[in-house]
């Protein structure tokens, strides 16, 4: 039931005739050790599996370490790193230029939550195609590790003092805003995380992913939420996530009755939830928003694809746009032709 | 009902009469559907050939305060606003003794004959029209009833100054987009009233019309209409915006316009979008994104919009993102008076956003000059790679003038340096390679760039607000950020060459030199007239683009005295000419002056002049 | 194992030394531990009496990134930055050379054993450092030993240079707040060095210290915590902030004093309270709710969140609220370069916002500077109700200076013409009932204003951005509008009397004057002497606030030519200073530079010959 | 069991010794019939019950045509009408001045949920004490009418097209914030509104009122859930609620057992909730979401009190502050004493 590659390829390409090699960006400068960098990693990993090219990907990312990371995979993908807070409304400019290109946004709970949480809601409703991933630490990493909005209330650091909040919880902010995927997942668990990007790849809408990514630096107290030693204890998958590519087929038989939950994409790909302890419906809205609270009160990791909804409009569907990309058509056909300016200036009365 | 009369002024009316020279004011409360009628004089008088032009004073709220609509009528072609009313229709209570104050001697006051008021002048015409017996006479619904009362005035008036029914036929045609009953139970009432105008007043007064031949070649619009018209013309593809007035009217005639003109002929889809953002940071964001990714982008907004925009203007200066940003001026600072008329956003724009940046203004003077703007703006942030502020304004934007036919650009569609697959390629086998994002290949400051979509795999680059070198790169080497930014700043110069030139208007003998830009074009215009007539004749450069060309440079050198005339406090075009003419600093007068209103010739000829004597 | 040593310098030795006058660079990598290292030879130096001055040269991350400290130590007190190295602490083999590049001949470097690097010139003295093996020796705990490499430098240097390791006990005792443990497990590392160096050293080069006198009555402090501490004597009640480099260490230091300086003796409770924001927008928007509640209300922050709070201080201009925002520069435009020094957006605060704005600016030219108008700050944006934006910058907010010990205020707080319920009473006596929050009774332009929680039922008014009268009634009243902004225009005139004045530094004969302000204060006086000595003497006016008093304009008009020094790119003071003073632009030269790093007097210098030979 | 007044007075003064008068504002400026309208008269009559005085309110507000309503009651307190979207910080600053004044806001849904959705997610999780009104109509009133992020998809109006994106719920994204106090409401339902508007004052925390406000020149529609029609037709009330100030007894006795809750506020005071069709908890944040998603699909407009948690500390509790209002303390106590300055300029070095 694993993937099965139907073309034969070299062992170190992959069906686009790449190699890891091609996925890869530039050598990171974040701190050793910092969750940031574990994610970059599997995004190369999911889109050289993916079989992507990279020109076909545009990065995104606002200010902070986390949205320093697009630097550091794709280096064969255009990538526009903004301003603090801010990285949704420039993606979704940029990807009406071409709406056959994906977009992968990176940022952090600061960018995210803080200073961006009025454009995180509003991209959300958009319904953007755009994978989101949020690196969150519960500090801002950059400016040496201050609260952000998503750090537990209550919590010490040694040159912060308490934080004095209730956080923000990035995905149920997501659910309420409509989002059309949700996931959580954890730095510390990079096959998960790989999955979810693939899935999150083949998504057609906002795919929101907020990975739990440690601050080894500024935020790695062994009893907070935002640490490797704290997730590694309680990390709760939801479920074992694997993303089965549009043309592999699924062999259900191969699993106990009921053991298996199946989300068939836009594209055809599956992503196929495994059970674990309990069986877990990603369609429902307020199961979501209800496991997270539960989790939130006894401070459980909960990680795994909270919702998905593969079947609404995006924002390009309900723009009735012509086929090709914008960016590519011709003076011609953008310019109104010489006629019509006499017909204008006889209404202009 | 014996209609009351005013006195007899047989004195008066001896005087020959005032043809096609006059000034109307209407004083209703908005939300009042006084709208159409305004607009029908307007428009009757602009089909009789006569120059014509109307502004709107309206407060910022929706419905019930009191509204002024001037229709100044000009042989001459005049469209400037004046102080004074030769006619005012008054049919708000509240005002009306203000209305009363600003007529002339010998002008027409016309007022609902019910309206508690009393008539204090005796050296004006009043008469008085039977508004609600009129209306209820036409059998209106009760709903409609406020409305139409505004129709009374149109046909007293018409019959009182002569203006032609047919046209004003012509006028609620147009209006109600030829829809036969709308038409014709307002033209009914307006022909009523005309009539009975005809059979119970005594005209006393001088002023009237006659059709002429002034308007051949014109067209009535508002500069935000024609703007958005010129971008659909200028191949638009993407618009981040959120409503402000007096910008909203912008985006929203845009809307209105884009099934006819931007839809494609053959699969009806459309070759643009319009996003409506949540604010102006996500609004001008969205352009910056779209522009980046090799989409004509734009924004359009007003004073505190553009105050936001900030920070991502700077983003765009540093990463060369061609945008166009509409900023439609209105009175600042902060919320200020919305629905008021100003150019104080000049400095603030022109040095927007932390950090050494300058950027490239358009200043449109004339409502086709909004819709040549409209497309010219893109060729200009596409050749340069850097955002394109034009700074238009409410009385512009969103009043309706008397305007020159747009034209179809005469120039092709200018995309600017982008590298397609195949350009790339050459590029590369040109310069051995060693293509980079920012290069300097050609020497004018402006480098090469790729966008989103393309497939070659040596177009991508980074593109980021941090430091970085002539190939995207990361960097904090203080050479690298001195030698980009320095080129970035020759842009500015490189941009001299892509400028709507400044119009210059001589004259013979002219000593005094005014430069102005925008929308004081026609008090400007007006007061030369006059200041020639008393023997001070002045040489005019109206601005259209900052940076200055080199026709600024010589007109100054040939002006010992320079009247630098604009609507705001602090004198902000004449700042930014003092800073790129330290030289001649000392000749530069600043004339400046805002209080919401726009200027009138008067209030220039009177700069002018006390320069004169100076 | 043999020591490597140096080749035999004899010749260059026989020169006399190089005693307290030369500048040390340490090149590492960041989040390395180093900065304890570095600050601890900054403070034993300072302790022998010695001069110093320490730049941080570091990059925008967090860990593994070149960094360089430079210390220089001067017997004449010259603080600014050198372009060359006379001794180099090379720690990082990456930057090897270029570290090696910037040695003057007959400089000093020094290295550990095993870098693996080559020394390519023979003009210096090199030594190389056992540093593993010490390390090793001093049995230090695994995760400890890359922080402790750094105190090898330390006491290697000590050895080589003369530095007193009594004071180098002092400032690691200092540094580590008495903890015996850290201090004995460094102290003994950096005595091992001494030690090892004595031994196995040979000292070939020139330099050395010697104590001195030179640092009584001075501190050492870097300009952001001087600012905070400023303002917590200035008794600031409200903070809104939210982190950036380089201003996030203001606040932050503001909270480590609070419940030293500002907690309430008796109860125990804070008189303050510091609220980190969710952005900038917010940030200055809580300061403006909290001066406009009558508290002293601040916030801080760097280029890019003082382009997001754009449009809120219109809002607190127009509406007069007192509120101090401290913006501690870094390179723009956009995110530029966040952790290099600049003065680049002097004019962009001068005119921030859309309209016709106007702003105080305080420009403190020193830590102690910091300080002083930490608290000053509040008491002319309170006095003049209007918001104040003091521009500090990287180099002087983040880096360790030398500096005057800071004094206690001299002047007692001016908290401005608020009226409480019996002010209020007395003054509605006085003026017969007729008080309203903008109306200028003493003919300052500065009104009475109420706050919040004043329960005098003729108190309260209503504050909007929107036009209002002298009674914060809404209107659009163009006359009105026109008035009130003239008014609040007049403060900027009224301003000039509680203006800090600039400092004057007169030479005699001088023809050429200086003007500058802020952190390129020590590299203009260092230029000063050095130019004197060649026979052209300046005399320097050193800025402190905008608008310019008279002292500015009388310096301009004594002076021929000035010369406008600044770090920017586009010359922004020279700018402001043209505008001010357009009947002497001519006068004004510009030189301006930016490229991150602080001025060296060298550049000062050459610009200002330049001048003087034109 | 209603309200009795302990202390005697005029008919036509309240306890605090003043006429209804008192609590008005200037006349209003706004379109007859407008919702903003009958809100801002409840405010007065809410005011006036509850015998606050005027100048221990202060009002806030942003831009639109609801932020204009401040004007229009409370003439006696302070104001501070800001900037567009960006109430929230304004307040928050203002109150810390002086936290024994009561702030009330007045927000349009434009306002809060387009550019203010930032400011208004953050001032929740603050829990500063503020009535937090939101005017909801659906469109931007003041600038004539185009769609706010509260439209619902597909709502088409005749000059502005359709609506394209799903809706922001207002009450849900208050709860998912940690709002300590939500309701939502209707201007034609002016008993509820008052109540509410007593509750909130009450209230020691945040308390935000969702209250749909039609725009009666704009979008009146009466297929539209912001219309007066369709909210007549449609309201479903969680509860019958009413308020009673600390000083009076309730006698619950009077009541059918079971057919009342009551929830008791921070001052005593306490909020019956008498049942309707179902009972309703209010302290229970999930279900407060299912209602909500369940009325959203039906396409009800569910009134009343959502939820309330009364016992929460606010951002002043927070912050250790003296108990004397920070803006009336003088400068002696502002300025630490002299004697520190020598042991500061010791420390730095
Ligand atoms: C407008 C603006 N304000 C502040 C900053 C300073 N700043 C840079 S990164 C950052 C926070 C980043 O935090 P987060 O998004 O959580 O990323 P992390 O570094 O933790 O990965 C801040 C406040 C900025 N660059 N721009
Ligand atoms: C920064 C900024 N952008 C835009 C505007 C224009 N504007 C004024 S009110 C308003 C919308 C108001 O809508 P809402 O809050 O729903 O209030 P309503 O008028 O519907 O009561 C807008 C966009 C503004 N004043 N400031
Ligand atoms: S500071 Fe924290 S978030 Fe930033 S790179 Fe280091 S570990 Fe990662
Ligand atoms: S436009 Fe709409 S929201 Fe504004 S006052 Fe009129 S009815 Fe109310
Ligand atoms: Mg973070
Ligand atoms: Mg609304």
């Amino acid at each position: 039931m694993t993937s099965q590659p139907t073309v034969r390829q070299q062992a170190d390409t992959n069906e686009a005739g790449l190699t890891r090699n091609d996925y890869k960006g530039a050598p990171s400068t974040l701190c050793q050790g910092c969750g940031h960098n574990s994610i970059s990693a599997q995004i190369v990993s999911a889109l050289y599996e993916l079989n992507v090219v990279p020109e076909e990907v545009v990065k995104f990312s606002g200010i902070g370490c986390s949205s320093k990371s697009p630097t550091y995979f794709l280096n064969r993908s255009f990538a526009f790193n903004g301003v603090h807070g801010r990285m949704p409304s420039l993606a979704l400019g940029a990807l009406f230029a071409d709406t056959s290109v994906k977009g992968i946004g990176v940022s952090g709970d600061g960018d995210t939550a803080s200073i961006g949480m009025g454009q995180f809601k509003h991209v959300m409703r958009r319904n953007l195609p755009l994978v989101y991933i949020v690196e969150n630490n519960g500090v801002y990493g950059l400016t040496k590790g201050q609260f952000s909005a998503t750090a537990e209330q209550g919590l010490t650091l040694k040159k912060q003092g308490t934080s004095r909040y209730l956080p923000v919880d990035i995905c149920m902010e997501a659910l309420i805003a409509n989002a059309t995927f949700v996931a959580r997942s954890f730095a510390g668990d990079p096959k998960q995380v790989k999955e979810l990007i693939k899935a999150a790849f083949s998504h057609r809408g906002i795919a929101v992913i907020d990975i739990i990514s440690p601050c080894v630096t500024f935020h790695n107290v062994e009893t907070s939420i935002h640490s490797y030693a704290w997730g590694k204890e309680n990390e709760m998958p939801l479920h074992e996530i694997s993303y089965i590519p549009a043309r592999d087929e699924i062999t259900v038989e191969d699993f106990e009755e009921g053991s298996v939950r199946t989300v068939e994409l836009h594209d055809g790909s599956v992503v196929m939830l495994k059970k674990l302890e309990s069986d877990y419906d990603p369609t429902n809205i307020y199961e979501a928003l209800r496991r997270l609270e539960e989790a939130e009160r006894n401070r459980w990791l909960l990680t795994g694809l909270l919702y998905v909804n593969p079947d609404t409009t995006t924002i390009f569907d309900r723009y009735n746009l012509v086929d090709e990309p914008l960016n590519r058509l011709s003076p011609e056909r953008l310019r109104p032709p010489r006629e019509s300016m006499a017909k204008l200036n006889a209404l202009m009365f | 009902m014996q209609p009351k009369q005013s006195p007899d002024r047989t004195a008066v009316s001896n005087l020959p009469p005032v043809v096609n020279d006059f000034c109307i004011t209407f004083s209703t409360v908005n939300g009042s559907g006084s709208a159409t009628a305004n607009t029908t004089i307007l428009r009757a008088l602009f089909r009789m050939g006569i120059p014509v032009s109307g502004k709107n004073i309206f407060p910022s709220n929706i419905k019930g305060l009191p509204t002024w609509y001037t229709i100044r009528v000009s042989k001459d072609g005049y469209l400037a606003r004046v102080a004074e009313d030769d006619i005012v229709v008054a049919m708000n209570a509240t005002t009306f003794n203000q209305e009363l104050d600003s007529l002339v001697p010998g002008g027409v006051l016309l007022y609902p004959d019910d309206l508690p008021v009393k008539v204090t002048r005796e050296d004006i015409h009043a008469y008085t029209m039977p508004v609600k017996q009129l209306v209820k006479e036409a059998d209106a619904p009760p709903k409609l009833r406020d409305y139409l009362s505004n129709m009374v005035y149109v046909g007293v008036l018409a019959e009182l100054l002569g203006i032609d029914l047919d046209k004003i036929y012509d006028a609620l045609d147009f209006h109600f987009k030829g829809k036969k009953n709308a038409i014709d139970s307002n033209f009914n009432l307006i022909q009523a009233a005309a009539n009975w105008a005809k059979e119970n007043l005594t005209k006393t007064d001088r002023y009237r019309v006659e059709p002429m031949n002034g308007t051949d070649g014109y067209v009535m619009a508002d500069g935000n209409t024609a703007a958005a018209l010129g971008a659909l013309y200028g191949g638009v593809q993407f618009v981040g915006w959120y409503p402000i007035t007096p910008a909203s009217s912008l985006v929203e005639s845009m809307n209105e316009y884009i099934s006819e003109l931007r839809k494609d002929p053959v699969t009806g889809k459309n070759t643009m979008a319009v996003v409506q953002a949540e604010d102006e940071l996500s609004a001008v964001g969205m352009a910056i994104g779209a522009g980046w990714g090799g989409l004509r982008a734009m924004t359009s907004t007003s004073g505190p919009g553009l105050s936001l925009m900030a920070e991502y203007l700077g983003l765009a200066y540093y990463t060369e993102v061609p945008v166009v940003v509409w900023d439609v001026q209105r009175v600042g600072p902060s919320t200020g008076l919305p629905t008021r008329t100003a150019q104080g956003d000049l400095t603030f724009a022109s040095f927007i956003s932390h950090g050494d940046t300058n950027y490239v203004l358009l200043l449109p003077g004339s409502v086709t000059e909004c819709f040549e703007f409209g497309w010219r703006a893109f060729d200009i942030a596409e050749r340069l790679q850097t955002p394109v502020i034009v700074l238009s304004d409410l009385d512009l934007g969103m009043n309706q003038w008397m305007t020159r036919s747009f034209e179809y650009p005469d120039e092709p569609m200018d995309r600017g340096k982008v590298l397609w697959e195949e350009d790339l390629e050459k590029m590369l086998e040109k310069t051995n390679g060693s293509w980079g994002r920012y290069l300097d290949v050609d020497g004018d400051g402006i480098p090469y760039r790729t966008v989103v979509g393309n497939r070659h795999p040596r177009s991508a680059y980074f593109t980021r607000g941090t430091g970085h070198d002539e190939l995207g790169r990361y960097s904090e080497d203080p050479e690298v950020w001195q030698r980009v930014l320095d080129r970035i700043a020759k842009k500015f110069e490189t941009a001299k060459k892509y400028m709507p030139r400044p119009e210059i208007h001589p004259r013979e003998n002219a000593k005094i030199g005014v430069i102005a830009f925008g929308s004081t074009d026609p008090a400007i215009k007006e007061a030369g007239d006059l200041l020639e007539k008393d023997g001070i004749p002045v040489d005019y450069l109206r601005l259209r683009a900052i940076p200055f060309t080199e026709e600024v440079d010589d007109f100054i050198q040939r002006h010992e005295k320079i009247c630098v005339v604009e609507m705001n406090q602090q004198g902000q075009l004449h700042q930014l000419l003092t800073l790129a003419y330290p030289q001649y600093a000392t000749r530069l007068h600043s004339a400046a002056h805002m209080d919401g209103l726009p200027l009138t010739a008067r209030w220039v000829y009177d700069q002018i002049q006390s320069l004169e004597e100076k």
